[in-house]
């Protein structure tokens, strides 16, 4: 009975492969001149600044503060919605917003930290800020509709030569996600907090006994990563349409671009976001955008099995413990 | 030969952990391993277990190569290891620990479990056998450590600072349990220790690491008054503690 | 008996006034239920389509000869839930429902409504929704292929009558969001019986957020019209990112979904300026053209705060189908769902007579055939004006733009 | 028989076991469709949930998109009756063979990487499916999926005993495997995988085999739910369904048989809200249940379980024990 | 002068009542060693004084104040300094940020944390080679210098020692114990726990034994040296 089956399939195979299995292989792209090209390749690295930028945030909750946060996503996604409606429907002065803000999403990291993350169990962290997420999700849905919301910023570009161009804001995000990233990294690396933080991170109790208080310590930190959630989700409504499920993709890719830069590694992180961008870039350009998802995810698991600790992290400083 | 270590030599960047040793263990033996701490000692047993890929050199047991060879199949061919950090299954109880080492030759969960609490027993746990192992304190972890890797049933066993920790009383008894193994279940052991005491009075042979290299070996007596081990290792107030 | 425990305090807004005198006897009031997808992914769709029956309800003043009826939603994210709340509204009495917004459980409710009466009106738009003959299920809406090659004729003709390029000779980029890869099947099927050449054809996951690979393709490529298939998410950051980069093709005509919703219209002029659209049924036309449909656009407008998108028109006229079905019998014998099934069965409303514009006569198989016609709009100054058809038009097609 | 039960579950266990079924099999006496309907979800949940923890609570492969199994199984049965026209076995098999193939990508990568570079991965090659599914037309039928043919159509209680048996041989299933050789190495591989291969476990081998294994029940549950529900779209990859099984373990009680069946409770509940809830406050059924799981997670932060769990037995007795000892 | 004393502690742990009223002290420039067999509660009474567990019952005094249950931050900037046993480092900051962490309370005056660094530097010599490497990688011994080490940074009042020769060659124990010695000299109180306790005792101002959660014995270091019980129970002669 299953002989047959087995034939159909083939069959099946069979017939697909003269309609439109193959055709999709075709390259495209091959009426392009060069300046199409570099114009590409520029928008992809700002673009991959900017996934540097939305996984700036997860890089350091996840990477410093060994907490992964399924939150994530839709915290960025609330700021979205709260920026647009401050600014468009309350209208409320940007400057007046922003600060705001900020404030709001700080105190909202400290409080989440205070309530609800004070448990180290893994499972109770994924349900806690899966539970979040919904109940984010679903607040925003109420207060604000789920209508999709955009500020419709529409960004200035600046023109290199007369075909090649930057977007300003895509510009300004790039350089912005440099500084944070960077910065961040050198933050963690070389000042006292920053190790502190580190410390507390990986051995509370050895910490405490450094004189350190890890409780405060671990609450600023997570309230910090917050501060950066709202700045990422103010300069990402200028130049997206929030939606209720915004955050789910941003997500994503905070999880790709941060676990192949190697997990800790924000430095790596920019870096990672910039190939990324690129990478999809080219992707869409040579095989077509519909090829995208496939060959981006199909490539980050080949990168996982071929540098598991990150593209950017030498083997050298990777131990296997026992 | 029943186990060789040729030339085995382990690097981790620029840092030589291991640089040409040669180690030999004939069956029934048992060897001592020591050297000043980052000797690579530890390096060692890891490469002879699989953990770590030897950089050059060539390490044979029963005459088979088992140089770039699986852990789990190296323990499967006869060697079983116990690690520096005292660590076993946290979840489990005792007995399932040793279950697992068990289930190594024997395919029958019946065979295994009677195997498996009879090493119990041989290392005297058997009242604590439903314990987690979280439960233990120091001194049973290690003998239940010992009896999951006696489970195996290995012809070698490698045991890295097994007597780390442990009241001089109570090194002495476990001193018994080691020779025990090895002469009632004929299994051949290399130890790496700190505590000599242990050391001197179990091995037949010692062989003494320093960055890396094999600087001395011989027996206990032997190597306890050479003047190199003296003062790599051993330092001048040493002679108190062998009694 | 047991299926009242839940049903104080929910979904039912009771009314706790008697049905007024005079209209004979007291009847339960009844109930027309619709699942829809109030939370989760699709929030917004959803909630238009609630939007739009809750008022097809109101405009129908809550009662049909004398009896009242109601409207009763139920929240279905996925279709898990759709199909689980369906169990407990029919569980609670009701039987007859109204498609929710994306239909999700649609093709589930096609194989499941007869064994258990209830009468369905689907909104789903699936080439193999309907697979053989039903007593309750009933397709009152577009279907998919019809649309799709609609919108290609559509195309074909403006080549043809504005461009003056007949139909194998005209070139098209096509870009299409792979989620509506059910609407592109039949359109490529259609482009390739007209001949005409698709230079840039790329479909890419809803998720994209980077369009200026696609845009770059577009931009060096050769072409006549545009034609993009696409969702809210990607439509507006596509559109913006093309006027971003300064560039506009020489007709752009999107098939539906987006590019006739008010959302793409807060864009601005000069992005909306010129664009055209086919679309099923649409709020947009002349305000004689349908009974009703103005008065929709104001009320929608004045009562929720936007403009409808035409998926509250859709809701709307699924409820209004009930209605005339329910008008055309005496409510004593409304909870027999039958007689309710075969008065759906039994309608045959010309095109215009009600508001959606679409007529309703059903074949053999209970698919609605006078829900074939489409329109096509362009947006003039800010307004989706109704170009085609001829009797629904409001105003002539601007080919090409200035 | 007695003995097989004995040797498996514990008089106080068992006891539990018979109340809980003695109740699901109460259920279609009601004749109440909605009821019977939550218990067909609620059970499917169960076979998914010993699935997820036989991956994740047993053998510590976390798995956060575990909907990719379960989609392919009932991807499998679609396509195979709809597009291949095999009979219903063959495309339980099909869907079973698909599984196979995702699970031996899938568990390659476990081989090779744990932890979370390990979920990442699953995201990775889930995200890619997903994509797939939507994509390709011809083969997925995109976003509105494929029908059953409608004959298929089976009854709610037939339905619900197949759900029933499902979940039910699920759970022996999983005890089956805990307490045999495999389930010690499953549990060895999550503790201290570096330990375990010392003592002569083959990791790579087991990560693969527990992977595989939970693939194919997850695949049953798909297939099951394809006949359950008719149609399938690609929302059967959905998040909402990987969380919601991860969420039935770790609510029940990660690592333990009777964790899914008590977490289940919590996918009742939130079907009990969403019915409860006026339409214009729908977003607060699911707020109300977001605020539920908190609550348990942070009052009971090792799931129901840990109610019917008498406090450790050895607690008392390692005192005496260790006092003894060094007395 | 009395530095440190504990009174009548009571430690309940997992429900099991660990520590059953245990009374020392420690006076100001004393070493003092504690020894016990394994799971007598040494290690649970000096987690108990720096912080780390909860205190049931009982008084711990620092300096005239009462210390009891005080977070453990707040004690260790009383100059209260704690080596816990088995390798509590930071497994993935470098050896020299591992160190520099023990100096986090004086971290302003740069020139103290350098100059303290350079003193542990040649006490292990092989941790100022090694210093940029990550601390995980270190080898037993060397984790265990590390531990030690951060101890010594910051420069305590009264320092805890848990097990210090764990892992240690003996030569690196005998210079480890000189050490100990010398910093004593220097008016540093040090409490010792120690399996080896031959050599502890013998350097010892005063020990205690401690058996089941209850001191059993007080006395000189020579005194329990040569006290019959503790020969035949700890010493193994
Ligand atoms: N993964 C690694 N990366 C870099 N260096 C390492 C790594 N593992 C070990 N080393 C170094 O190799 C040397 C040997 O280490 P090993 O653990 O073998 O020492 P050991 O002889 O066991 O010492 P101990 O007695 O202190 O345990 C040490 O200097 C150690 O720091
Ligand atoms: N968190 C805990 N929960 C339950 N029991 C504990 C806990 N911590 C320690 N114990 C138990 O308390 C007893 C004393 O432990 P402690 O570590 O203080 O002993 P110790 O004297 O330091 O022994 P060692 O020489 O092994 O270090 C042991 O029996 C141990 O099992
Ligand atoms: C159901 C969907 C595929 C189409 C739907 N009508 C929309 O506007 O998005
Ligand atoms: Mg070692
Ligand atoms: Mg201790």
């Amino acid at each position: 009975m299953l002989n047959e089956e087995m034939q159909v399939i083939f069959i099946f195979i069979e017939r697909k492969r003269h309609d439109e299995f193959f055709d999709i292989f075709i390259v495209q792209g091959d009426y392009m001149n060069l300046s199409a090209y570099i114009n590409i390749i520029f928008n992809g690295i700002c673009i991959g600044g900017l996934y540097g930028l939305t996984s700036s945030a997860w890089s350091f909750q996840c990477g410093a503060l060994k907490f992964a946060n399924f939150a994530y996503g839709a915290s960025l996604m609330a700021t979205m919605y709260l920026t647009y409606f401050g600014i468009r429907e309350w209208n409320i002065p940007a400057f007046i917003v922003m600060p705001l803000i900020l404030i709001f999403n700080f105190g909202l990291g400290m409080l989440m930290r205070k309530v609800l993350l004070k448990n180290e169990n893994r499972g109770t962290q994924i349900i806690t800020t899966m539970a979040l997420n919904l109940i984010i999700i679903n607040l925003v849905t109420f207060v604000f509709t789920g209508f999709p919301r955009d500020m419709a910023l529409l960004e200035k570009r600046l023109y290199i030569t007369e075909t090649i161009s930057i977007g300003a804001t895509q510009f300004t995000a790039f350089c912005l996600s440099a500084v944070i990233l960077i910065g961040f990294n050198t933050f963690l690396k070389k000042t006292w907090t920053g190790r502190a933080i580190r410390s507390v991170v990986q051995n509370r109790d050895a910490a405490t006994l450094m004189g350190i208080q890890s409780e405060k310590i671990l609450d600023q930190a997570f309230a910090l990563s917050y501060l950066l959630i709202g700045i990422s989700g103010m300069l990402l409504i200028t130049m997206f349409q929030a939606e209720p499920n915004y955050g789910n993709y941003i997500q994503t890719i905070a999880f790709v671009v941060c676990v192949s830069a190697g997990l800790g590694s924000l430095s790596g992180a920019f870096g990672t976001g910039i190939l990324v961008g690129v990478i999809s870039a080219l992707i869409q350009t040579l095989l077509g955008s519909q090829w995208n998802d496939i060959v981006l995810f199909g490539l980050f698991i080949v990168i996982l099995l071929v540098r598991p600790n990150g593209i950017f992290v030498s083997k050298k400083n990777v131990a296997k413990t026992f | 030969m029943f186990l060789k270590v040729e030339n085995a030599t382990t690097r981790f960047g620029g840092l030589v952990a291991n640089d040409n040793v040669n180690i030999e263990v004939s069956k029934g033996e048992i060897v001592g391993l020591i050297g000043p701490n980052g000797a690579g000692k530890s390096t060692m047993f890891k490469s002879i277990n699989g953990f770590n890929r030897l950089s050059s050199g060539e390490i044979y047991f029963k005459n088979k190569r088992i140089t770039k060879m699986e852990t789990y199949k190296i323990c499967k061919m006869g060697i079983t290891c116990t690690f520096q950090h005292a660590q076993l299954f946290q979840g489990i109880t005792l007995e399932e620990s040793v279950l697992l080492g068990a289930y190594n030759r024997r395919k029958t969960k019946k065979e295994a479990l009677k195997f498996a609490h009879q090493m119990i027993d041989f290392v005297g746990l058997s009242d604590k056998k439903d314990y987690r192992v979280s439960k233990l304190n120091m001194f049973e972890r290690k003998k239940a450590e010992l009896a999951a890797a006696m489970a195996t049933e290995p012809e070698l066993l490698l045991l890295d600072e097994l007597f780390a920790g442990l009241v001089p009383t109570e090194v002495d008894s476990f001193v018994e349990l080691v020779r025990k193994v090895n002469k009632q279940l004929g299994i051949s052991i290399l130890i790496v220790e700190h505590v000599l005491k242990a050391i001197m009075s179990l091995s037949n042979k010692v062989y003494v690491l320093e960055y890396g290299k094999i600087i001395a070996h011989g027996s206990p007596a032997e190597v306890t008054t050479n003047p190199t081990v003296i003062k790599a290792y051993l330092g001048g107030d040493y002679d108190a503690d062998v009694s | 008996g047991c299926g009242n425990s839940d049903g104080k305090g929910t979904t039912e807004t009771k009314s706790t006034e008697t049905t007024e005198a005079g209209t004979g006897k007291e009847y339960e009031p009844y109930k027309i239920s619709m699942i829809t997808q109030l939370t989760g992914d699709n929030t917004f769709g959803g909630n238009e389509y609630k939007n739009g029956a809750e008022l097809a309800i109101k405009q129908l003043g809550g009662e049909i000869n004398g009896r009242k009826i109601e409207m009763v939603f139920a929240d279905g994210p996925t279709q898990e839930a759709t199909l689980a709340e369906f169990e407990r509204l029919y569980n609670n009495g009701s039987r007859a429902f109204v498609s929710g917004y994306g239909c999700i459980a649609d093709r589930a409710f096609a194989s499941m409504v007869d064994e258990m009466e209830a009468t369905y009106l689907s909104l789903a738009w699936d080439a193999d929704l309907i697979q053989g003959e039903s007593d309750y299920f009933f397709r009152i809406g577009a279907n998919v292929t019809d649309f799709a090659k609609g919108a290609i004729e559509q195309a074909a003709k403006i080549g043809e009558d504005y461009l003056k390029i007949p139909a194998d000779e005209l070139k098209v980029a096509f870009v299409y969001n792979t989620r509506l890869a059910h609407v592109m099947e039949p359109m490529k099927e259609k482009m390739a019986e007209l001949g005409i050449e698709a230079v840039v054809f790329e479909g890419y996951p809803t998720d994209t957020k980077d369009f200026v690979p696609i845009i770059t393709k577009m931009q060096s490529a050769e072409y006549d019209i545009f034609i993009p298939l696409q969702g809210v998410t990607d439509g507006t950051p596509f559109q913006k990112k093309m006027f971003e980069l300064n560039y506009t093709p020489p007709v752009t005509f999107g098939a539906g979904v987006y590019y006739d919703t008010p959302i793409f219209a807060e864009l601005g002029d000069d992005i909306t300026n010129g664009i055209m659209t086919q679309s099923y049924t649409t709020p947009y036309i002349a305000d004689d053209a349908a009974a009703g449909i103005k008065e929709f656009r104001e009320e929608y407008e004045q009562i929720y705060g936007h403009a409808p998108l035409t998926h509250a028109l859709q809701a709307y006229g699924g409820v209004y189908i009930y209605a005339k079905a329910l008008e055309s019998l005496d409510p004593a014998d409304w909870d027999d769902t039958k007689k309710v099934a075969a008065a759906v069965k039994a309608l045959d409303l010309d095109f215009g007579e009600l508001p959606w514009y679409w007529g309703v006569k059903f074949d053999e198989l209970n698919s609605n055939t006078r829900a074939n016609q489409f329109i096509t709009n362009q947006w003039i100054d800010g307004k989706l004006e109704c170009v085609y058809p001829e009797n629904l038009k409001t105003r002539d097609a601007i080919v090409p733009w200035k | 028989m007695k003995g097989i039960i004995q040797k498996y579950f514990s008089t106080k266990r068992l006891i539990l076991l018979i109340i809980a079924m003695a109740i699901l099999i109460f259920i279609p006496a009601l004749e109440n469709r909605r009821l019977l309907n939550i218990a067909i979800i609620a059970l499917m949940y169960v076979t998914l949930g010993e699935s997820w923890n036989l991956l994740s609570g047993m053998s510590g492969l976390f798995s956060i998109n575990h909907a990719l199994f379960f989609g392919l199984g009932t991807y499998g049965v679609t396509f195979g009756l709809n597009k291949l026209g095999f009979s219903v076995l063959g495309s339980i098999l099909l869907g079973l063979a698909m599984n196979l193939v995702a699970a031996t990508i899938v568990g390659y990568i476990g081989t090779k990487l744990s932890g979370l570079y390990f979920t990442m991965a699953f995201i990775g090659l889930w995200q890619t499916v997903y994509t797939f599914s939507y994509q390709f037309f011809s083969i997925t039928g995109g976003s509105l999926g494929l029908s059953m043919p409608r004959e298929l159509l089976l009854s709610k209680r037939t339905l619900y005993f197949i759900a029933l048996i499902m979940a039910i041989a699920s759970m022996i299933f999983y005890q089956f495997i805990r307490r045999s050789r495999l389930g010690t190495n499953f549990v060895a591989l999550k503790e201290n995988p570096d330990l375990a291969n010392a003592l002569g476990s083959n990791i790579r081998g087991y990560r693969f085999l527990s992977t595989i294994i939970s693939a194919c029940m997850a695949s049953f549950a798909g297939s099951f739910y394809a006949f359950y529900m008719m149609t399938n779209n690609p929302e059967v990859f959905s998040g909402i369904i990987s969380l919601k099984i991860i969420m039935v373990v770790i609510v029940g009680g990660m690592g333990h048989v009777f964790g899914p069946l008590l977490g289940i409770s919590f996918v009742i509940m939130d079907e009990l809200i969403r019915g409860m809830m006026p339409s214009q406050f729908a977003p607060f059924s699911v707020i109300i249940y977001g605020f539920a799981l908190i609550i348990m997670a942070m009052v009971k932060p090792e799931g129901l379980i840990s109610i019917f769990k008498k406090k450790p037995k050895d607690n008392g007795v390692a005192a005496k024990q260790s006092k003894k000892a060094t007395a | 002068m009395m530095l440190m004393s504990v009174e009548n502690m009571n430690v309940h742990l997992g429900g099991l009542h660990i520590i059953q009223g245990v009374d020392f002290h420690v006076n100001e420039g004393e070493l003092v060693v504690i020894v016990g067999a394994n799971g007598a509660g040494k290690s649970t009474t000096v987690r108990t004084i720096s912080g780390l567990n909860p205190c049931a019952s009982g008084k711990v005094m620092f300096e005239d104040a009462e210390v009891t249950n005080m977070s453990a931050a707040d004690i260790a900037g009383k100059g209260i300094s704690m080596v816990p046993e088995g390798r509590q480092l930071f497994p993935e900051l470098t050896a020299k940020e591992n160190l520099l962490m023990g100096a986090f309370h004086y971290r302003k005056n740069r020139k103290l944390v350098q100059e303290q660094l350079e003193t542990v530097y040649n006490m292990f010599p092989v941790l100022k080679k090694y210093e940029g490497r990550i601390a995980s990688t270190f080898s037993g011994g060397e984790q265990q210098m590390i531990t030690i080490g951060r101890g010594l940074m910051s420069r305590p009042k009264i320092m805890m020692i848990d097990e210090l020769s764990l892992g240690l060659a003996p030569i690196v124990i005998e210079s480890l114990f000189k050490v100990i010695k010398e910093l004593n000299a220097t008016g540093m109180s040090i409490l010792l726990i120690e399996q080896n306790a031959r050599q502890a005792l013998k350097i010892a101002d005063r020990g205690y034994v401690m058996e089941n959660g209850v001191i059993t014995m007080e006395g000189t270091g020579m005194e329990l040296l040569n006290n019959e019980h503790v020969k035949s129970a700890y010493l193994g002669l």
